[in-house]
């Protein structure tokens, strides 16, 4: 593990954890953001018949850090009327929420932020953060646009954890832990053995899991989808109707905060559906460290998969914002409540019985 | 399908001395031309009478005469006194297919003319829009205030023919 | 201009080299308030989108002055907007440009003499960087005045304030 | 006992994403439902009926230009009509033919924006981006007639300024044997889409009877099921000579009037519009197109009021001419200016993501409005 390892080389577990922490951050969420906001233009540039950034470095390579770096210089604005101290802590409650999820997220055998043991309530947890921060950020910018799109994302995601939570706990009943890292191990190797497709059990329990595991799949990838905002539930932000929602009045670094965690948001809940459904780091056809006998490849496969998952899910989180109109709010309070929330129930309750019975 | 002749001999029937004349000198449409203060009368029947069912004001607009006496006011500029400004209404029915132009007109000291936004919503926007670039009264009117100038536009109303642009609105200078 | 502004009294070769790399990040991250007037603002639409494409110069629309670079003065200015217009420009945060595109908000187009409701020029509220002209601006003419803008941003200096 | 609760004031615009330009609209809000919509314009006022009264009569056709400037063909036509009633002046026929092709092609541009836009506004950004995609093309059709992308200043009184150009009924014809696929295209991606037809089906019902009184018209009336086109009940230019279908809203995916088919009734106008432009293709005299421009406009005294079937709706043109070389008076009937104002009549009670879909439907085009 590389706690132990930095451990070993620095000689004290202080620096050591410190290290870790900040280790996805730089080595990850940052440059991963970077990627994803290029790729979200590029993405949404070729689905609409035109090419994307073009002019900054290669194909428009170096965009984001050009935005980055013009965001830095920008005149960080707060108006008379706003809530100074709420007003600047919001976008750092955001990103703290979206950052603290990582923590518990297994990006390979040997990569885990904190293995806890309670990996998957943690993250349900720690990323209930992010209301607290938006409800804030809409309070203090006393903007109506701003208070409207607060209240609508705070109703929003807090509606749509109950659905998750209880896909969650379904998945809980199967796996018997909430360790994210075990429930990696648990799907191991080859594909079959990945939860949608039932699990590493053989079976009757197999077949009647599967249906069940899809529509639990759907389920909380529509969820998540809710949770960060993204098309079809991006009423938050609403473009044409809320000008740009809660983060209406903030400019500069404070918005590229804002901005930075919806990315890292994104790859977040994509990586705990790969985690939960696709089994995680585990590579769905075996290891080349395996044939070739070379043990140290394969946490760097595994790493390479989990990104894999990961940035997939991330591109359909694209796809869809790039394709879809979206709901009313009343729409998706109705579909979370009439549609999600049952369906996920029945859900609960069957995979329970499968367990239990078979 | 009834011709403005029609119209006009119903209308005469029924009000009598406010009805003036019909003006149908080719090429130019004809016109009826009506009583400000009985206008809306008028076009309720019009409306509502079963052969005739002007359902629809395709039109309502607002022109200056400038058939008064041009004086010159203290700063030199010239201005018109007395005359009138009138108001060209177009009517028409969508069930039967037949149009009537109204015209009515009102002194151009104090112009008033009765209105008919009851009668047909959309007249309540062109009324205001009357109003906004001739000054005429419509009474009765529910919220007759400016539509396209801005609300504290003081400087007169631009579609007179007698009007001067103000050099300054709030700090800005206007003309070129 | 920003955080950096007056902070650096004297020229030397490492603040040429950071204004480099600031004036570059200026200049490929222009991102435009999505705002239209008239009918300068189909023509700013066309230019957004597939065929002349402004994303690939980095310009992308953003509705809220908070998050803007540039506004783009698409169309006429009447009395009755021209204070809304200032507005939005003073919300937007510094570094900021302000292109005008279009002869009405150059100096009123064809609307200059007789238009008492028109304002002749934006540049009588707010200071312009670019102008473009045309009635309207091919999409064409409004890149031109981008790439216009960019060279402008590119001689700036955190030293000297550009003129 | 209801809770009493404090209404909330929201100014939407001149600077909003999807207010289509600067229209101002004051919502008041119980929460998000709307109580009442208050439509502030004349933020782009740009004193157009001034302007007539000091230009000669071929002068003002730039201006009708830039009315509406997503329909400037079909301003000039409207224009042209009424003067050469005025003037009682028999246009030749190759003219007719060129100007209804025009005509519709910028129907077809027009509405396409009004769609894109509609799109936009409901949370779809891509279909915008489509149908701007196609309407660049018909532009190009334009610009080798006229040389102007956007305003054209093309038809003038008694003829057009520039014949069609040798290529322009081959590119005219593969234009449209493009664009059939790309609407259908369009219809996958937007118009049948399940959420997209939640967002607009029974939203903003206007009944029949209340778009008449308002004096709604175009496919805003059309859409409310009331059989009603000026191409055939009031002719003008020779649309009498075509056959083509006028659709009228029925209510398919909720009641009739609502927003989806005040848009979708644009969708199948394009269709309608295309079938025009195959017969006038098919169908275009030889000739010259500037026979009957007179030389010097001046008509004789009198008024006329003159209309044609804009994409917005009816187009009027009030014309009182005293003889001179320049009009005496000159009202435009903007059909936005008039189908604005039902705005606040359909808002009441819906939320306020659904303004914007309503007003999306209304597909207003503010240089109109405000003049």
């Amino acid at each position: 593990m590389i706690y132990d390892w930095l451990h070993n080389i620095t000689g004290s577990a202080i620096a050591a954890a410190i290290i870790q922490s900040l280790l996805p951050l730089f080595i990850f969420i940052l440059p991963f953001a970077l990627f994803a906001v290029l790729l979200e233009r590029k993405v949404s540039g070729h689905m609409q018949d035109r090419l994307g950034p073009m002019r900054v470095g290669y194909h428009g390579i170096l965009q984001t850090i050009a935005d980055i770096i013009k965001l830095i210089q920008k005149e960080d604005i707060v108006a008379a009327e706003n809530d100074r101290r709420f007003f600047d802590l919001s976008p750092i409650l955001v990103f703290a929420g979206s950052y603290a999820a990582f923590a518990a997220i297994p990006f390979s055998g040997a990569f885990i932020g904190s293995n806890i043991d309670l990996g998957i309530v943690y993250i349900v947890a720690v990323t209930g953060l992010v209301v607290a921060g938006i409800l804030m950020g809409g309070w203090a910018s006393n903007n109506k646009y701003s208070l409207l799109g607060a209240m609508r994302a705070a109703a929003q995601i807090i509606s749509y954890e109950i659905p998750t939570l209880l896909i969650v706990v379904t998945v809980i009943m199967i796996t018997g832990t909430m360790n994210l890292f075990t429930i990696s191990e648990w799907q191991t190797q080859y594909f079959w053995n990945w939860l949608i497709l039932g699990g590493p059990v053989f079976g009757t329990a197999k077949i009647l899991l599967i249906p069940l595991m899809v529509i639990s799949f759907l389920i909380i990838f529509l969820s998540t989808l809710a949770e960060v905002n993204r098309t079809p539930f991006d009423i938050p932000e609403a473009e044409s109707e809320l000008v740009s929602g809660y983060h209406t009045e903030y400019s500069g670094m404070k918005f590229a905060m804002f901005f930075l965690a919806e990315y890292a948001n994104m790859f977040a809940v994509s990586a705990i559906v790969a985690t939960l459904f696709f089994g995680g780091f585990q590579s769905p056809i075996g290891y080349l460290g395996n044939v070739f006998g070379v043990k140290w490849l394969i946490p760097i496969e595994q790493f390479f998969w989990f990104t894999a998952k990961g940035l997939f899910f991330v591109f359909v989180q694209m796809w869809l914002r790039w394709t879809l109109p979206r709901f009313r709010v009343d729409q998706l309070m109705a579909f979370c409540w009439k549609y999600l929330i049952p369906f996920a129930f029945v859900i609960l309750i069957l995979v329970g019985l499968i367990t239990v019975l078979l | 399908m009834k011709t403005s002749e029609e119209i006009f001999n119903i209308l005469k029937e029924k009000f009598g001395e406010a009805i003036g004349e019909l003006v149908s000198d080719k090429p130019a449409e004809s016109v009826i031309v009506v009583s400000p203060m009985e206008i809306d009368k008028i076009c309720l029947f019009l409306r509502d009478e079963k052969d005739l069912e002007f359902n629809s004001l395709m039109n309502l607009s607002g022109v200056d005469d400038a058939n008064g006496e041009k004086v010159k006011d203290e700063n030199g500029n010239e201005i018109l006194k007395g005359g009138t400004l009138s108001v060209y209404y177009h009517l028409e029915s969508i069930s039967l297919k037949h149009k009537v132009t109204l015209k009515v007109s009102t002194d151009r000291e104090n112009p008033e003319v009765a209105s008919v936004e009851e009668i047909w919503r959309t007249a309540d926007w062109h009324e205001r829009e009357a109003f906004d670039m001739y000054g005429i009264k419509f009474l009765n009117h529910h919220n007759l205030i400016r539509i396209l100038m801005p609300y504290d536009w003081e400087a007169g109303y631009p579609l007179r023919k007698d009007y001067q642009n103000p050099e300054f609105y709030k700090g800005m200078k206007v003309p070129y | 201009m920003g955080l950096l502004d007056k902070q650096f009294t004297d020229d030397n070769i490492v603040i040429t080299k950071v204004e480099d790399l600031l004036n570059w990040a200026r200049l490929s991250s222009l991102w435009q308030m999505g705002f239209g007037l008239a009918c300068c603002a189909i023509e700013m639409m066309a230019t957004s989108a597939s065929h002349y494409d402004f994303d690939r110069f980095g310009v992308i629309p953003r509705p809220s002055p908070r998050q803007s670079d540039v506004i783009i003065i698409s169309g006429t200015v009447t009395l009755k907007m021209a204070l809304r217009i200032k507005r939005l420009y003073e919300q937007m945060p510094d570094p900021k440009y302000v292109i005008s595109m279009g002869s009405c908000s150059n100096c009123g187009g064809p609307y200059w003499e007789h238009g008492y409701h028109v304002l002749k020029g934006v540049d009588r509220v707010i200071p312009v960087d670019v102008y473009v002209p045309g009635c309207p601006p091919r999409p064409e003419a409004l890149l031109e005045g981008l790439l216009k803008l960019q060279e402008k941003i590119r001689s700036e200096s955190l030293v000297n304030k550009s003129a | 006992m209801a809770l009493k609760t404090e209404e909330m004031v929201l100014n939407m615009g001149p600077q909003h994403p999807s207010t289509h330009g600067v229209l101002r609209l004051e919502l008041v809000l119980d929460g998000e439902l709307i109580e009442n919509v208050i439509p502030h314009i004349g933020y782009l006022h740009r004193c157009f009926e001034k302007h007539c009264e000091a230009m000669t009569y071929p002068q003002v056709i730039p201006y009708t230009d830039r009315m509406d400037y997503l329909a400037s063909m079909y301003n000039e036509f409207g224009y042209v009509v009424a003067m050469e009633r005025l003037m009682n002046i028999e246009v030749p026929e190759r003219v007719q033919y060129i100007r209804v092709i025009m005509g519709e092609f910028q129907r077809i541009a027009s509405h396409l924006v009004a769609l894109g836009t509609y799109g936009a506004d409901i949370g779809a950004f891509t279909p915008f981006l489509f149908c701007f995609r196609d309407r660049e093309k018909i532009l190009n059709l334009f610009e080798i007639t006229c040389g102007a992308r956007l305003l054209y200043n093309y038809m003038w009184i008694g003829g057009v300024s520039h014949d069609l150009h040798a290529d322009f009924i081959r590119l005219a014809n593969e234009f449209i044997k493009e664009f059939r696929p790309n609407l259908k295209e369009l219809n996958d991606l937007l118009t049948f889409n399940q959420i997209f037809i939640d967002r607009t089906a029974n939203v903003g019902i206007l009944p029949a009877e209340t778009a008449i009184n308002y004096g709604i018209t175009g496919p805003n009336l059309r859409a409310s099921g009331v059989k009603w086109d000026l191409r055939r009940d009031d002719p003008y230019s020779i649309y009498d000579k075509f056959d083509f279908e006028i659709p009228i809203g029925k209510g398919e995916k909720g009641t009739t009037g609502d927003c989806w088919d005040r848009y979708y009734m644009r969708v199948r106008e394009m269709e309608e519009s295309l079938k025009i432009i195959e017969q006038a293709l098919d169908q275009i005299p030889e000739g010259d197109v500037s026979s009957a421009i007179p030389k010097r406009v001046k008509p004789p005294v009198g008024q006329i009021y003159a209309r044609v079937e804009n994409p917005r709706g009816e187009l009027g043109y009030f014309i009182i001419s005293d003889g001179s070389l320049n009009p005496y008076r000159i009202k435009v009937r903007a059909p936005s200016f008039v189908n604005l104002e039902v705005l606040g009549e359909l808002c009441k009670g819906h939320l306020v993501a659904d303004v914007v879909a309503i007003l999306g439907s209304i597909d207003i085009v503010l240089g109109e409005i405000d003049r």
